[in-house]
């Protein structure tokens, strides 16, 4: 097949680079790259962690969702660089010595997932929810997700998933509160 | 005694154990050594000529390493493709682009960002051609032809009917109610949250390996061969994770293709991704169909016939994944719940200047049209004879001593218990007290509405004597080991892209082998290891697959049977599976487990037998399943914005044996969401240059959790006779069922201004508009 | 979606950033929550040369109130207008405004100054501001200058704000007793950008007549408008339907919405009608102590 | 879209028409930084950098002239690429004197294509309008001056 003449490499300058460091999940991590370099393929291409999602690039799908510095953010629509000496968590930190997040064990336990997808980011934006509201109305988590998109679902067994969450980390004294 | 896991259990998922962690495998997670990226540059015309496309700056930027153009496939014979329904596309333009966004040229490059820059780099030259955008003037004498490659110079792409058209005709002229009307179910696309891509690489010795974004990977293996001239043992597809496909991971785009030649020439792997834009831009939309419905009965309301004429935009192609011989899918199957006499239905398929598709959106094959159609004409005939919906239902349906029945479109429904769905229905949400209620608000001129869709679904395509994709028959398999300690793998032909087969088939096969589902591995999507299958889409794959694997299960037992027999030195004949083991009749402990007979299978077997314990099967179905159920929806009404919310929705479905109760809601709850969409917010719109509007998730509004209610739902059980455990498939009923609901019901609550009919989506304006007329006049 | 190539600079005072701004004369955009700017990016629709990071320079996020005015610094995240007390008790049309913008996980990024002063027409929180007869106080190379809300929103994506300046700090008057407000809007899915949406603010004397009321529209001209015909009229008047329903009609009238995929232009001049009066009617229940 | 306006100045109709026909004249009143190539007297081509405020890319463009009677018609088709758009307008233009005014009767249409015109549907409108409003200002500017 005869295709178009490949080129070696470029002439012209890349960049500009920029390195960054940060503590994901609890350990520094550092690597070099162009400014431009959205957070979101910061994690999956530079770290590996390929559990964080890219659904829509338009910052409204959510399966993005990370903790910076403990909020929920969309981290296709931050560049690494802003990230830099800030303390990340992704869906690969929910599980502490073998023992799953409750988050985790509400989604597997309240069938709060079909595809996966979206759910990285919905269980970050949910640990998120939690650790501001322990106890959150069905509205409250409604909202609360409303910038994450599932198309599996119909959310109904994810606010179900969120809400056994909610109990679990209330502990066996202080779950269900009204 | 039950088997863990078994049939009927609301067992966890399995696959959720790497979902969680972010440990699932999709497309964009195959990470190669070496491996490139491919990016598309896309036409801003929806129909123009291309006079040049100039590379040299792209060549240019950082990172770049080729860039292919249709001239440079056209020479390999690679610039068109065949599609599903034996239309052509092209795989990159060498004349002419056909929609705005179109593929025009691809790069490939170092690194993602490269690509995109060189994407922005590539220099086209365009000669804007005059653009068709409405079907309609697509048909009239004089309109632009869009593809004078073919014969017929027409827009038309194909006519196809089915029905008594004299009888229907005769009997609508003698009925003494007819209703009419003009339902349009607008253009929608699936956005499952994955977008679709492929990683493409060939090896050493010329093997060609893709990960793809696929629902049916083996007949993608196939389509390839064909395609690309590459011998089939030489292709491997993996259709790893997928997240979400609802039909829109079907077809093959040229992404895919591009993705393969690009690997080829340069002899890396090579990546596409496509980004949402595109994805909603480019990739197969769904229905867009404009339907014209007439609808008549008898003065005492009982229904006489239904006629049905319909224009389907498919875009510069027809790109639709149809069975081969229903260019109109199953759109026949529009008779619904309903004995009908007479009835006629006509589809012409038509060209525009839009992107190709006309595949299904969670649904099998434009059943969501069909049966929208009846549901919405049966309720406003019930309106014109002032009789109530659900009464008018209930007098009209099928009854359930009438299976098999027979439809008037030639279908034949294997079993139904339609009052029982929409009985159940009426008592959840009190159908009596809303009606009360309602008279009681109009009253008041309080606005809200009860909507009711009693459907019926047609899925598990299908028998091989009738259903075929290129010529393939549409079965499908399953393929079981059972090792030596007892526990055991099976592979399908099917691809789960979030409906949980890993969990469901491993409870078929427990129940049918007495293994717990734990001890069996459920594996898909790999073509070099699973049994050749159509894949998974259409609500098929319990159908035919999960069939196959009762099936394969029971050739295994009777295989099993004459080991057990051996080893407990009686004839097989006196032996009986019973508590998921074999034993002697009347004397339980005198038994073996499977267990018991796999490990004899490879270390005792009988003499004169073959030693292993395996079984395959293709399952060709007897029939289609015919799932049903009855939704009633409650709306409120704001007088003055015209905002409509859903306060209630309850959903009775019918998908005869359930597996996994747990799935089986978590499915009709995420179909029900697909069915909220279409009918309140989702809508592709063009201008009249062909430009698509809002091609991202910035205005292409899918629902979230606020706008979505909290889904009430029920069933009732109505075995399937034909299917081996009775199961009819439930992944796609509620996105067929619930559109019709609630727009019956915004319906009901405007009836009294004169309402027959709002067109999907219903937006707050256009509630306000026909409030704002009713008041001014 | 990949953005274009710039230079990047993070620097730590508001000096710095303003020296940099102006050496780029234009060509630099200054990146706060990037929730707006990084989207367009993203489809090429923008290509700034450079990108000047504001959110590491100390002090830019505050919420304070003193004896004159509530205080918000220009990098106060959205969703701290909805977590704060003070915003809630006192000014609770900003937190009408900032719970429904976009979605919370936007919220915890976007900015207050950012969304003020993107110039996006269907931004929410422009109405607010000019309701409140707010002040924007912006920093130069030159030094530092106060702009009033209704002098700041001269085009779409086009405001006062010059190229080297950077907004430091939305000033709102001090609430007052007697004084009630809110934000209300339409929104054809929650996170969409409004169909339309109102702004009104109102402050009743002691005989509880309108003392002064603050009117203002989001998406349906060019920029956010403030109503003044309608503002005036209702002045001196009791805070009831009838002034209300006038004063909602004057509003209609300086709007000039366009049709698009959120809705026609007629239902957008009408929904201006029924979400002012909403508004006010909502604001006068504050202004009595309500909700 | 479909755009148009008139105008009256204190010009020749000679003067007003030559002006729109000549390369260098008519570029004067567009405010977006430009550039302009004559390649023969019907044909210009060159760049131009438009949008809003920081909504901006470079376009390449190419205009032709379609008709020319001077001193009193005359229609320039005019297209351009960037930004993943294109736009392509038709310019039409009559022009008559009496009594020493000249009255300029415009119409544009103008159509967009591609990423501006799917992703910038809200605003696209009044920006194009605006645009071309403000072409034909500077214009009428000049010729009054002149």
């Amino acid at each position: 097949m005869v295709l178009t003449e490949m080129t070696s490499a470029g002439d012209e300058e890349t960049g500009p680079f920029m390195n960054v460091h940060v503590t994901v999940n609890g350990a520094p991590r550092s690597a070099t790259v162009e400014t431009r370099t959205l957070l979101v393929h910061f994690l999956r291409e530079n770290l590996s962690l390929t559990g964080t999602h890219i659904g829509c690039d338009t910052t409204n799908c959510g399966a993005c969702t990370i903790l910076l510095d403990g909020k929920a953010v969309k981290s296709c629509t931050i560049l690494a660089v802003q990230a830099d000496g800030r303390e990340l968590r992704t869906v690969e930190g929910l599980e502490t010595d073998g023992k799953l997040h409750p988050i985790q064990e509400g989604f597997i336990e309240e069938h709060g997932l079909q595809c996966g997808f979206c759910t990285p980011g919905m269980m970050m934006c949910s640990v998120a929810l939690l650790q501001k509201n322990p106890h959150p109305t069905e509205e409250q988590i409604r909202r609360a997700i409303s910038g994450n998109l599932c198309r599996c679902t119909g959310y109904v067994n994810i606010v179900k998933a969120i809400q056994h969450a909610a109990n679990k980390m209330a502990g066996p004294s202080g779950g269900g509160r009204p | 005694m039950t088997v863990h896991g078994g049939v009927g259990q609301s067992i966890k998922r399995k696959e959720d154990a790497r979902f969680v962690r972010g440990k699932g495998n999709y497309v964009d997670d195959v990470k190669l050594p070496g491996m490139l990226y491919l990016d598309i540059v896309r036409s801003p015309y929806a129909h123009a000529r291309i006079r040049s496309i100039n590379i040299e700056k792209a060549l240019k930027v950082p990172g770049v390493l080729a860039v292919i153009r249709g001239k440079d496939l056209e020479a390999a014979n690679l610039a068109w493709m065949p599609t599903l329904m034996s239309d052509k596309q092209m795989v990159l333009p060498v004349e002419r682009v056909m929609y705005q966004s179109q593929e025009v040229a691809a790069v490939v490059a170092d690194s993602r960002y490269a690509a995109a820059d060189g994407v922005v780099a590539v220099e086209v030259d365009y000669e804007p051609l005059p653009v068709v955008v409405d079907p309609m003037k697509a048909l009239e004498p004089g309109a632009p032809i869009l593809r004078p490659d073919r014969k017929e110079q027409t827009n038309r792409i194909w006519h196809w009917e089915v029905g008594d058209r004299e009888g229907t005709d005769k009997a609508l002229k003698e009925s003494d109610v007819v209703v009419k009307e003009n339902l349009y179910i607008p253009r929608i696309h699936v956005s499952s949250i994955e977008t679709c891509g492929c990683v493409a690489s060939f090896d050493a010795m010329g093997k060609l390996t893709v990960w793809m974004t696929t629902q049916a990977p083996h007949a993608i293996r196939t389509v390839f061969a064909l395609v690309a001239g590459l011998p089939e043992q030489k292709i491997r597809i993996i259709s790893p994770d997928i997240g979400g496909g609802f039909g829109g991971k079907v077809p093959v785009y040229p992404g895919y293709v591009l993705a393969v030649v690009a690997a080829l020439k340069t002899g890396h792997p090579v990546k596409w991704i496509e980004d949402r834009s595109e994805n909603i831009q480019a990739d197969s939309f769904a229905r867009d169909y404009h339907i014209s419905a007439e609808i008549g009965a008898t003065r005492d309301g009982k229904l006489t016939a239904l006629r049905v004429k319909t224009i389907a935009d498919h875009g510069y192609t027809d790109a639709a994944a149809n069975p081969s011989k229903f260019p109109a899918g199953l759109f026949h199957i529009v008779t619904g719940s309903y004995p009908f006499e007479k009835a006629h239905v006509e589809v012409d398929g038509v060209y525009t200047n839009k992107p190709p598709g006309g595949i299904a959106y969670r649904c099998s094959f434009r059943v969501t049209e069909a049966a929208f159609t009846i549901e919405r004409i049966v309720d406003s005939l019930a309106r014109k004879l002032g009789m109530d919906p659900a009464e008018f239902r209930m007098k009209n349906f099928i009854p359930p001593e009438a299976f098999p029945f027979k439809s008037a479109l030639g279908w034949e429904y294997d079993s139904g218990n339609y009052q029982g769905a929409l009985r159940k229905a009426m008592d959840i949400v009190d159908y009596d007290a809303l009606r009360k209620e309602q008279a009681e608000k109009r009253k008041r001129g309080e606005l809200m509405g009860i909507g009711i869709s009693s459907f019926t679904e047609i899925v598990g395509a299908g028998p091989s004597h009738t259903f075929d994709i290129l010529g393939l028959k549409m079965f499908d398999s399953c393929e079981i080991r059972i090792h030596p300690t007892g526990k055991a793998i099976a592979r399908f032909g099917t691809k789960s892209q979030g409906q949980g087969h890993e969990t469901t088939y491993a409870q078929i096969l427990a129940e049918e082998l007495g293994i717990s589902s734990e001890d069996i591995a459920i594996e898909e999507g790999d073509t070099d290891t699973a049994p050749y299958g159509l894949g998974t889409y259409a609500s098929r794959s319990t159908p035919t697959a999960g069939a196959a694997a009762s099936i394969a299960a029971r050739k295994i037992r009777d295989k099993a049977q004459k080991i057990a027999a051996h080893l407990l030195e009686v004839s097989p004949d006196d032996l009986e599976w019973k508590d998921h083991k074999f034993q002697v009749k009347g004397v339980p402990d005198k038994a073996k487990t499977m267990a018991e007979i796999a490990f004899a299978a490879y270390t005792n077997h009988p003499p004169g037998m073959e030693a292993g314990l395996e079984a395959v099967d293709y399952y060709d179905p007897p029939n289609l399943t015919y799932p049903f159920g009855s939704y009633i929806c409650v709306v409120d009404i704001d007088k003055e914005t015209g905002e409509v919310k859903i306060r209630r929705f309850v959903a009775v479905d019918d998908c005869g044996t359930i597996i996994n109760p747990m799935i089986v809601e978590g499915q009709i709850h995420g179909g029900l969401t697909m069915g909220l969409a279409p009918a309140l917010l989702e809508e592709i719109h063009y201008d009249e240059n062909g430009n698509m509007l809002g091609g991202s998730f910035m205005d292409y509004l899918l629902p979230t959790a606020v706008e979505t209610p909290k889904w009430e739902t029920a069933k009732t059980t109505t075995p399937s006779p034909h299917h081996p455990i009775g199961a009819k498939g439930v992944g796609e009923s509620a996105t067929v069922g619930a559109p019709a609901a609630i727009v019956n019901a915004v319906v009901d609550a405007l009836a009294h201004l004169g309402v027959t009919h709002i067109d999907i989506p219903i937006t707050p304006w256009k509630v306000w508009k026909i409030l704002h007329e009713k008041r001014a006049a | 979606m990949i953005p274009p190539r710039f230079e990047y600079f993070a620097p730590s005072s508001i000096d710095e950033a303003v020296q940099i701004l102006d050496r780029f004369g234009g060509e630099a955009k200054v990146l706060a929550g990037g929730q707006s700017l990084l989207p367009v990016m993203k489809l090429r629709l923008a290509e700034p040369r450079a990108l000047v990071d504001i959110n590491r320079i100390p002090d830019l996020a505050h919420i304070r109130e003193d004896a004159k005015s509530l205080r918000i610094g220009a990098t106060t995240r959205t969703n701290d207008l909805n977590d704060s007390e003070l915003i809630h008790a006192r000014y609770p049309i900003l937190s009408d405004a900032a719970y429904e913008i976009a979605d919370p996980l936007v919220r915890n990024m976007g900015t207050v100054g950012g969304n003020v002063s993107h110039g996006d027409p269907a931004n929410d929180l422009p109405a607010c501001m000019l309701a409140l007869g707010a002040h924007f106080v912006v920093r130069s190379p030159t030094g530092t200058r106060t702009i009033p809300a209704k002098e700041f929103y001269q085009d779409t994506f086009v405001t006062a704000l010059e190229s080297n300046e950077l907004l430091l700090e939305i000033q709102i008057p001090k609430a007052r007793p007697g004084q009630g407000n809110a934000y209300v809007k339409l929104e054809k899915r929650i996170g969409d950008f409004p169909i339309v949406g109102v702004a009104a603010n109102l402050v009743l004397t002691t005989k509880g007549t309108i003392e002064s009321a603050g009117l203002a529209l989001t998406a349906v001209g060019p920029t956010a408008l403030k109503a003044t015909e309608a503002e005036r009229h209702l002045v001196g008047k009791a805070p009831e339907d009838d002034a209300f329903q006038r004063a909602a009609e004057l509003a209609q009238e300086i709007t000039s919405p366009v049709s698009d995929l959120r809705g026609p232009a007629e239902y957008k001049r009408a929904m201006v009608r029924v979400l002012a009066l909403r508004a006010l009617h909502r604001a006068s229940a504050r202004a009595h102590g309500g909700a | 879209m479909h755009f148009e306006g008139t105008f009256t100045v204190r010009a020749s109709s000679t003067r007003v028409w030559s002006f729109f026909l000549s390369p260098q004249e008519f570029s004067s009143a567009i405010d977006d930084p430009h550039t302009i190539e004559v390649v023969d007297a019907d044909h210009f081509r060159g760049t131009i950098k438009a949008g809003v405020a920081f909504i901006r890319g470079t376009f390449t463009w190419s205009a032709t002239v379609k008709e020319r009677v001077p001193p009193e018609r005359a229609q320039m088709a005019v297209h351009g690429s960037g930004m993943g758009s294109a736009f392509d307008i038709v310019a039409t233009l009559s022009v008559s004197e009496s009594a020493g005014l000249t009255t300029v009767k415009w119409a544009a249409d103008v159509q967009m294509s591609g990423t501006i015109a799917t992703t910038g549907a809200r605003l696209l409108q009044g920006t194009t309008e605006k645009k071309t409003n403000a072409f034909f200002e500077n214009a009428r500017k000049m010729l009054e001056v002149a």
